[in-house]
């Protein structure tokens, strides 16, 4: 288990280095002068650009400001600072990630509780009129795109029956003290629902199936025949039997879709205006903020390493034929 | 496994059966009845006729196919100008700066004759909407179909190298998955096509438009490790099966076993994943257009989609076509390959 | 009143393709204590007969009728709570593979202890108690320590022990044990087969045991049932069956088995393959493959009658008893040359 | 490990194994894989078959019989040992010089469902060898498949046919129609009739021994039945955990087994006949076969053997020792005669005598 | 008077402002974005400053924390007399040390602070000693001494824009609580004090920032300017259909990113800068440069007539919606002191293509356009649709996008392929006439990158008058740029102008709209006159 552990990390290490390394590569093959943006974005002028350019060692050898960006991560855990805004990247993650989060654990507690009720039911009751109904649900939940959704939602609950806030977030801990902008655990909720719905139904489809499949499968498996066999009422054959099992390798693709949900994420909050990781991302790179665009990248890296080796720990310990060595 | 084969025997419907049953009492007392040997493809097409839904969806796409590259220019001709043609005064683009509403007519300053805007103009320039959704759908389908094809053609030949030969081979290319695997996909195609896709996008080899090349390669550097992982797992359980053993037995070369035991055996996983992927990669793009970094200039259904926000309570209709639009094909795929699946594999339908 | 009494059960599935007459009129019945053998080949509804008797079927394409009177109550007509009273607790079932049948995510411990649990109100602790008993009963070295451990921890043959303690854990009246022993090795075989005839003796259930093995049936059974293509073709004492079997397809097992203690330079072979469900034969369903056929046989059913000599030996044939009990004798001069 | 040199094939003598090994390693590693142990699955077997004889293979469950078969017929490269058929040495064969021997030498599987491509016609399938070999022209090929089928007891007819069009034991026959094509020698039957049922696998046992008869052919015949080993081999070798643990002609080994394992697993075999059946007294083995990833010292059977004896059985490996008409078992303590109670078994009487006085050579026969 | 009206303005309020914009930054020396300084403007306390007043008169300077100033005859040194009584929001006095810190802190290396070029430009302004520390080889400018209330600034050369340049906010007074070195961006409580009449209570990027009155900021000499809010709240990164919904529901008092769909429906509601809507002119101008360095448009100067001539600028502007600007044809926009209302171009397309035939060289022409958004690439389209008409084959046409800035930074480099930009314009840094024609036309600056004479003009007949009119004093240099505007436009044609570009606002009911006075200078309604209702 420790040992494990130790390459897991290893590997992640190694992952880590090239998915930067990459990122930076391809940020520099690109026409872009991150300089400009610290220089007024259009009218900057020449001294100011030249100034800048020195100041943050862009015009040295790729490797050299890698070797320079990777020193600081390491050493200072320190990401350095926005060239648009001059913000720490480390606090306008700090800020972002929440959001982030936010959204996509929101999301996936949503997209679970949905995803297990259907795909169970419907497991439970093939062919049956529900059954139908929520593969309808799943197959336009897999082919809508996430941002029509969005766009859909929002005019529907947002500006025509005017349920929900159409935008912008609100912090749980509360607003900013006299901002005047809506805060705590409702205004949270209330400004997330529509967000997690959007970003919850491509997954909550997915996983319906998935978890419909799998339930069915194991439903035919031996040992709950054996269950049954022993007189075990059905609700105790479900629970005991079936579901844990029949979720085993829904933990492994959790781990795998967290990637992909991070992706995701970035079409609701552009979608929403969520000021989040995805949001920084796309303000980042349309403004070559380079050292955004590498936080977010490093941050988002990390959460899906980190997120993936948590995952396999809890598979071996879920289930119990799986060794870690 | 010698169970789950058969019982796709058992299912393989009253033809394999029958004949199974015919072929044994013929072979074993005499008789001899004449029932055609069905060919797997046969078998597999008798199955995907039973499922109208797979069989609607494939004509879906069909037509789509010949609305997108047959259609789109006859309706260019008959409507009198181009997807891209502009319409930059009343009534296309109204004088509060709004898109016209369906069915407007307009003059065509070129020509000076009267066109009509069949589901209004889509935007400030007043370009015709209807063209756009359709033009818009041949490249959809042609950034789709593509990357679809470079990522199976890498996908396809890493992973069933790895598959085939093992060892090194195996361990370069499945770290080499691991690793692509590993990058936040998405992340990671936004910021490409922000910086490296205005450079690829003059790169169109005449026949396409500009920006579809940029996604396809995009697409397939980071896609291909999915099919990558499922092909390597199809040939390593196809490389231990024992009619692979039975042929290496007879002393057939790697090239013949791979051509005739291993490929034949990818074709059904290859074109079932294949429609899948088509299904996905149109909705990639819709969204990396949307965000602005996919086609730009060209008619896309994102970049339809993405002006829908700017005429949000006004012209709520340019919102709804593309969205539809990208809905009815994403379903279409995934139907049909839902329904390919179960042709290919009736284990599947019985769930 | 017999333990169990199986009248006419029929069992069908609706399949996509038709369907599949899996028990077609099967009838038995089974006293306190006793062993019921059940031989034939793969697909001739050995599983599905015990199956519908415990309600395990799947509910949604299976067609069932006819009775079966446990204890004098129908098991078919129970609700689903009587039904699980009985289950797991008058009678229980062990299945054809160990290694697929134990939940392979619980500890063993916590799948017997539930098997307890279900049927009687008892403390954790006392039902931990019964496992470890069991377990002990079964042979399971150092049950103590093993109770807590998970089934892939097991090898087949001690996984299949397991199965056997869990069936027996609350004392049923009868067990019914499919193929519990194909799936393993001979010494294995061995080993389960010794240890549920010491169970019997010690728990005094009745066994149902179905096999393809004839060996394993002339060794454990006291009644043994021949089934073909979904019905019963012979019903006898194991001695009667074995001495005067009175079935061609009988005939046919017994001389296609290769023999240790008998050397047959040919194999007798009934030539053919069993018959697809979906649509058997009409009259007798083996007469395809019969090598006595007669035009009777492809029109009109024989009925499971007993023989003249001895009313507890039941058979389905039309053929008359004289030529019988001739292919009989040859048979077993040709088999069992050595027998005795 | 001495390096194994390539046996002397002695006159009517079609294959000799001597001394195979075939070690899988276990590895480990996220990028670079070290290996951290093997699976022994044949360790030093070592045996001959006589052209036109059949020998019969069996054990248990994962004691490396397939693997010893897929050595044979190089599918898998032997780890150690030599192995030489019709008198060439065909371990260190490239693929290439392999390829005629390829035509002597086949083998059946025992999974009938999944030795046949699915996607192929039986006409290929069967026609495959001949195709690789170039035997013949396309016509040809179509001839001699039909004429094979015919030899299998199918129809001809059957030429265009899927396999998902046949039973159980039809595929069989395909299976055997195909090691027949290139008319071999030696066929090695691993298993072919453990997924059959009863009436079928008499089918095929017969088919194999007309076959036998009419082509004069060789046979290796792996099953873990011991009633259809016995029934169709001429000499039979008793394997425990990658070893041989006793080889003895037919008759001999079911009447007076020497190793107690071979005792045991003879004593298991439960018997057609409830008058000899009730009366039958198995010896029944305690435990399970261990892995052998780390197999047990010396013999290893003994931490099952009813006969072990403290301080020598696990300590001294036991060669192969001759009892006479090739008869040979690896035991310190074999079997005085059968059958043997129980009790009798359990007294593990004087060891033969020390291995050193036996030459080597004269060990297999 | 604008004074007498304060007077009955409610005073109070916090004024809640939302924008689609990312956050800009607050430090004093490095706040650049027109955002930012409109925000500094009613934070920063400056030597001189422009009253918070519309029209001509807001763009007189006028001493703030200096009485007064004098220039030694060689025009090299600057001496200001300091007032007293100017206060830090946290209580400090303001003395002639924090403008020395302000400059000490522009020049500074790490800090970076864009200012710097405004101070150690040989050809232009330079403060004795600021390059050293630009450098990085001193931490302090030589050249500024602090002499009692004096502060004495030494250049190396006379320069006109000296004291436009010393008024742009990075010279504000600064308070030395601000580390020399390093960027203030989060502001919470008192770590950003400054003199103006607000100082920046809060700051938290890309959502909320806050500036609040200055208690310390009391009626006094120089201390004159209004104050009537308690303060102003920004909220950053917000949609324009939330900002629209609320503002109209009056939860947000301003917005000026409204939904293009939604600026016609408004402006009907309410008509133009009268209550609620207004439309007003910022300091830019659109264009579209022609590369004069490249062979099409060298000495080619029909063709950029034609263009000229060709370019269909209503449609063009109108992508924005309506009221985002006006069609405009020369390079100063009404912001730009010297300003003239004529109409050069009027679309032609006869003209057009009378001028261009025969002139169209290869008849290829490559053309950069800014690829982000909806808007740009529209534009694109419609200039892409003007070549064609001017005779240009479609196939001939190259279009090359870029996004975000990188556009300018392509522009920028001397020997590049493009033909002409699409989307391009200029906004003042400072309001000088010299910071339009000087900076973007005069040939010598041209170096091998970052250039903004993105024509690439470099005529020395031209080069010339633009030196002599660089050194000329008041109105007279209004005249003769004034003049030279118009003729450049009409002689070389060097580019093809667009556009001037409005700032749409939609307020709440709750803003009293005779508070709302529009600086030309920072082209914004001036913080310290707005008032609430
Ligand atoms: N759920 C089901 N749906 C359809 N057909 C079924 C189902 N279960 C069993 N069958 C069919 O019913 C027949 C009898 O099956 P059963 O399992 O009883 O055979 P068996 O005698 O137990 O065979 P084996 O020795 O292989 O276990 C077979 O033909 C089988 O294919
Ligand atoms: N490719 C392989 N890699 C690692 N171990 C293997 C491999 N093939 C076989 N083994 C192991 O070698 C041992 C012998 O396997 P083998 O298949 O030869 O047994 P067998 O006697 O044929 O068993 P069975 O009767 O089940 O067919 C087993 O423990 C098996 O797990
Ligand atoms: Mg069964
Ligand atoms: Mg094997």
């Amino acid at each position: 288990m420790f040992r494990y552990l130790i390459r897991r990390i290893l590997w992640a290490v190694l992952l880590f280095i090239v998915i930067t390394f990459v990122t930076f590569v391809i940020f520099f093959m690109g026409p872009n002068d991150p300089a400009r943006a610290q220089c007024g974005g259009d009218q900057a002028q020449p001294a100011c650009l030249k100034l800048v350019t020195e100041h943050y060692g862009l015009d040295k050898p790729i490797y050299v400001q890698y070797w320079r960006f990777f020193k600081r991560l390491v050493f200072q855990q320190n990401l350095g600072h926005s060239y648009a805004t001059g913000q720490s990247i480390n606090q306008a993650i700090g800020k972002a990630a929440p959001v982030t989060a936010s959204l996509v654990f929101g999301g996936a507690i949503l997209w679970m509780i949905m995803g297990l009720l259907i795909g169970v039911y419907s497991a439970l009751k093939p062919r049956s009129l529900l059954d139908r109904t929520a593969m309808v649900f799943v197959l336009i939940g897999i082919s809508a795109h996430p941002v029509w959704i969005g766009l859909i939602f929002e005019y529907l609950f947002g500006v025509k029956l005017k349920w929900t806030p159409i935008a912008n977030y609100a912090n749980f801990f509360g607003a900013p003290k006299d901002s005047g902008l809506p805060g705590g655990p409702w205004q949270w909720f209330y400004h997330m629902i529509l967000p997690w719905c959007t970003f919850a139904i491509l997954f909550a489809a997915l996983y319906a199936r998935m978890i419909r499949a799998n339930v069915m499968e194991t439903l035919n498996e031996d040992f709950v025949r054996t269950a049954r066999a022993k007189g075990a009422p059905e609700r105790r054959v479900l629970f005991s039997h079936v579901l844990r099992n029949a979720l085993l390798p829904v933990v492994t693709m959790l781990g795998m879709d967290i990637g992909v949900a991070l992706g995701g994420a970035i079409f609701t909050e552009t979608v929403y205006q969520l000021p989040g990781l995805g949001r920084s991302l796309i303000i980042g790179v349309q403004s070559n903020d380079f050292a955004t665009v590498q936080g977010v990248v490093v941050f988002a890296t990390i959460a899906i390493l980190l997120f993936n080796l948590i995952v396999d720990v809890l598979y071996a310990w879920i289930d119990p034929r799986i060794r870690l060595t | 496994m010698a169970r789950r084969e058969q019982e796709i025997v058992v299912s393989t419907g009253a033809g394999g059966l029958g004949a199974a049953v015919a072929a044994e009492t013929g072979g074993a007392l005499g008789e001899v009845e004449a029932i055609r040997a069905r060919g797997y493809w046969e078998l597999i097409w008798r199955r995907f006729r039973r499922d109208k839904v797979a069989i609607g969806s494939g004509a879906f796409i069909i037509l789509l196919i010949l609305i997108a590259f047959a259609g789109a220019p006859i309706a260019k001709h008959y409507v009198g100008h181009g997807p891209n043609d502009l319409f930059l005064t009343a009534p296309a683009v109204n004088l509060a700066g709004l898109p016209a509403n369906p069915w407007t007519h307009v003059t065509n300053e070129a020509t000076g004759k009267k066109n009509v805007l069949v589901l209004g103009a889509a935007n400030r320039l007043g370009q015709d909407e209807f063209l756009r959704l359709i033009y818009g759908a041949r490249i959809s389908l042609e950034v789709a179909g593509l990357s679809t094809l470079g990522v199976m053609i890498i996908g396809v030949l890493l992973g069933a190298t790895a598959g085939y030969f093992r060892g090194w081979v195996d361990t370069i290319i499945s770290r080499l998955t691991e690793v692509t695997m590993a990058f936040p996909l998405l992340i990671f195609v936004i910021s490409l096509a922000a910086t490296v896709g205005p450079q690829l996008d003059k790169i169109t080899l005449g026949i396409f438009p500009k920006g579809v090349l940029t996604l396809v390669v995009i697409f397939s550097l980071f896609g291909w490790f999915y099919p990558a992982r499922i092909m390597r797992a199809q040939v390593l359980s196809i490389r231990e099966k024992e009619y692979v053993e039975a042929a290496r037995m007879i002393g057939a070369s790697n090239t013949r076993i791979i051509r005739s035991h291993v490929l034949p055996h990818l074709v059904a996983p290859i074109i079932v994943y294949s429609t899948l992927t088509v299904a996905s990669y149109v909705l990639l793009e819709a969204g990396l257009s949307f965000l602005g970094v996919g086609i730009k200039f060209e008619p896309s259904w994102g970049n339809l989609l993405s002006s829908g926000p700017d005429f949000y309570t006004t012209r709520p209709l340019l919102m709804v076509w593309p969205g539809l639009a990208v809905l009815l094909t994403t379903l279409a795929f995934n139907l049909l390959g839902d329904g390919l699946r179960d042709a290919f594999d009736p284990r599947a339908s019985n769930m | 009143m017999a333990l169990l009494e199986v009248k006419d059960l029929r069992t069908s599935f609706h399949t996509e393709d038709g369907i599949v007459g899996a028990v077609d009129g099967v009838s038995f019945s089974l006293e306190k204590g006793e062993t019921l053998g059940i031989v034939g080949e793969s697909g001739s509804g050995k599983s599905v007969t015990c199956l519908t008797i415990m309600g395990l079927n799947a509910k949604r394409n299976t067609v069932s009728s006819g009775e079966a009177l446990w204890k004098g109550k129908n098991l078919l007509d129970m609700k689903p709570r009587e039904l699980r009273d009985v289950r797991g607790n008058e009678i229980s079932m062990i299945f054809q593979d160990p290694m697929t049948s134990l939940n392979p995510v619980q500890t063993i411990g916590n799948q017997l202890i539930e098997a307890v649990q279900l049927h009687r109100d008892v403390s954790q602790r006392v039902a931990r108690a019964r496992a470890v008993e069991l377990l002990k009963a079964v042979g399971i070295p150092r049950a103590e320590g093993r109770i807590d451990d998970y089934p892939h921890q097991f090898s087949g043959g001690m996984r299949q022990r397991v199965m056997i303690a869990m069936a027996l854990i609350n004392d049923p009246d009868l067990l019914i044990a499919d193929e519990p022993t194909t799936a393993l090795d001979v010494t294995t075989q061995a080993q389960i087969i010794n240890l549920m005839k010491r169970l019997q003796e010690d728990f005094g259930s009745a066994i149902i045991f179905i096999t393809h093995d004839l060996g394993v049936v002339a060794e454990t059974a006291d009644d043994v049932l021949v089934m073909y293509a979904a019905r019963v073709v012979e019903h006898a004492d194991v001695d009667q069956l074995f001495g005067r079997p009175q079935h061609p397809y009988t005939w046919g097992l017994m001389g296609s088995l290769p023999r240790l203690e008998t050397d047959l330079d040919r194999l007798i072979q009934i030539p053919g393959q069993p018959p697809s469900l979906l649509r058997p034969p009409a009259g007798c369903r083996f007469h395809p493959r019969c090598p006595h056929v007669m035009e009777v046989c492809k029109t009109t059913v024989p009925e499971l009658v007993p023989t003249q000599r001895d009313p507890e030996h039941l058979q389905a044939c039309h053929l008359d008893e004289e030529t019988k009990d001739r292919e009989a004798a040859k048979l077993l001069e040709a088999t069992m040359a050595k027998a005795g | 490990m001495e390096a194994a040199q390539a046996p002397e094939a002695r006159g009517d003598e079609l294959l000799v194994v001597n001394d195979v090994k075939k070690y899988f390693p276990i590895t480990r590693g996220i990028i670079f894989q070290k290996q951290i142990g093997s699976v022994q699955a044949v360790d030093g077997v070592s045996f001959s078959v006589k052209k036109g004889e059949t020998l019969g293979i069996v054990g248990e469950s994962g004691c490396g019989k397939s693997t010893l078969a897929r050595c044979i017929v190089k599918l898998l490269d032997t780890t150690g040992g030599g192995i030489s058929f019709d008198g060439r040495d065909i371990t260190k064969l490239s693929r290439t010089a392999m390829r005629p021997i390829r035509r002597e030498m086949t083998m059946i599987f025992q999974d009938p469902y999944a030795s046949l491509n699915p996607r192929k016609r039986v006409g290929f399938i069967i026609g495959e060898p001949l195709e690789v070999h170039n035997l013949g022209s396309s016509s040809e090929i179509k001839m001699r498949v039909q004429e094979l089928l015919e030899v299998v007891g199918l129809n001809p007819e059957h030429y265009n046919r899927f396999p998902h069009e046949f039973s159980g034991g039809q595929r069989q026959r395909i299976g055997v129609a195909r090691a027949l094509a290139v008319n071999p020698k030696l066929i090695v039957c691993d298993e072919p009739v453990s997924a059959l049922d009863v009436s079928v696998q008499a089918q095929i046992l017969n088919l194999l021994k007309d076959l036998q008869d009419d082509f004069g052919l060789t046979y290796i015949f792996i099953a873990h039945d011991l009633n259809v080993v016995r029934h169709i081999s001429d000499r039979v070798l008793v394997m425990y955990l990658g070893k041989v643990v006793e080889i003895a002609s037919r008759d001999l080994l079911y009447a007076e087994p020497k190793h107690p394992y071979t005792g045991a697993l003879l004593s298991a075999v439960p018997i057609a006949n409830p008058a000899l059946g009730r009366k039958r007294e198995p010896i029944v083995l305690e435990g399970d076969v261990p892995s052998p990833v780390n197999p047990p010292s010396a013999c290893h059977f003994h931490p099952r053997c009813p006969r072990f004896v403290q301080g020598h059985c696990d300590v001294e490996e036991p060669p192969l020792y001759p009892f006479g008409n090739g008869h040979v078992a690896a035991c310190h303590y074999p079997l005085e005669r059968w059958p043997m109670s129980a009790d009798e078994i359990r007294r593990a009487s004087s060891p033969v005598q020390s291995p050193s006085s036996q030459s080597r050579e004269e060990l297999p026969a | 008077s604008a004074g007498t009206a304060n007077h009955a303005l409610k005073q109070g309020g916090i004024w809640k402002y939302g924008t689609e914009g990312a956050s800009v930054q607050v430090d004093p020396q490095l706040a650049y974005i027109t955002t930012a300084w409109w925000l500094e403007y009613a934070t920063a306390a400056k030597l001189y400053n422009y009253p918070d007043k519309a029209g001509p008169v807001g763009t007189k300077l006028v001493p703030e924390v200096a009485s007064k100033f004098t220039v030694s005859r060689n025009g090299k040194v600057y001496t200001f007399t300091l007032r007293k009584g100017f206060k830090f929001s946290d209580g400090a006095a303001v003395s002639a040390k924090n403008f020395k810190y302000a400059i000490d802190r522009v020049a500074n290396k790490d800090l970076a602070s864009p200012g710097a070029q405004f101070i150690t430009d040989p050809s232009g302004t330079n403060i004795v000693g600021a390059k050293k520390v630009n450098d990085g080889q001193a931490q302090h400018v030589s050249g500024v001494v602090v002499k009692g209330n004096k502060l004495i600034i030494h250049l190396t050369k006379a320069d006109g824009t000296f004291m436009a340049k010393i008024t742009m906010p990075f010279f504000q007074a600064t308070s030395t609580k601000l580390p020399l070195d390093k960027e203030v961006v989060t502001v919470n409580g008192s770590n950003l004090p400054s003199a103006g009449p607000y100082f920046y209570s809060r700051n938290d990027v890309n959502q909320l920032t806050s500036i609040r009155k200055n208690t310390h900021y009391s009626k006094g000499p120089g201390r004159t300017r209004p104050h009537n809010l308690a303060g102003l709240d920004v909220f950053w990164n917000q949609t324009e259909q939330t900002l629209f919904n609320q503002t109209q529901a009056n939860q947000i008092d301003e917005d000026n990113t409204l939904p293009p769909d939604q600026v016609q429906g408004v402006a009907n509601q309410y008509g133009k800068n009268k209550t609620r809507f207004w439309a007003k002119s910022q300091n830019c101008t659109g264009y579209l440069p022609l590369n004069m360095s490249n062979s099409l448009f060298k000495g080619n100067t029909n063709l950029r007539k034609a263009i000229n001539y060709a370019v269909n600028r209503g449609p063009y502007v109108g992508q924005a919606g309506p009221f985002a600007g006006d069609v405009w044809t020369h390079i100063f926009n009404p912001a730009v002191p010297g300003w003239r209302n004529v109409t050069i171009y009027k679309r032609n397309l006869t003209t057009a293509k009378k001028l261009a035939k025969g002139h169209l060289k290869s008849g290829k022409i490559t053309v950069y356009y800014r690829s982000s958004g909806t808007i740009n690439p529209a534009q694109a389209q419609i200039v892409r649709q003007d070549l064609i008409n001017l005779g240009f084959q479609a196939g001939n046409i190259t279009m090359k996008g870029f996004s975000g800035g990188n556009i300018y930074t392509a522009m920028g480099v001397k020997g590049n392929d493009a033909d002409m930009g699409v989307s391009m314009g200029w906004c003042s840094d400072y309001p000088d006439p010299y910071d339009w024609i000087n900076i973007l036309l005069y040939g010598p600056s041209i170096q091998a990158d970052n250039n903004v004479n993105y024509s690439y003009m470099n005529i020395p007949k031209w080069n010339k008058k633009m030196a002599s009119a660089a050194k000329l004093v008041g109105p007279r240099r209004l005249k003769v740029y004034s003049q030279m505007d118009i003729d450049i436009m009409k002689q070389v044609a060097p580019m093809a102008v667009t556009r001037t570009y409005n700032t749409r606002y939609l307020f709440s009911n709750r803003v009293n709209p005779k508070s709302l006075v529009f600086q030309g200078i920072y082209s914004d309604f001036s913080i310290g006159a707005m008032a609430l209702k």
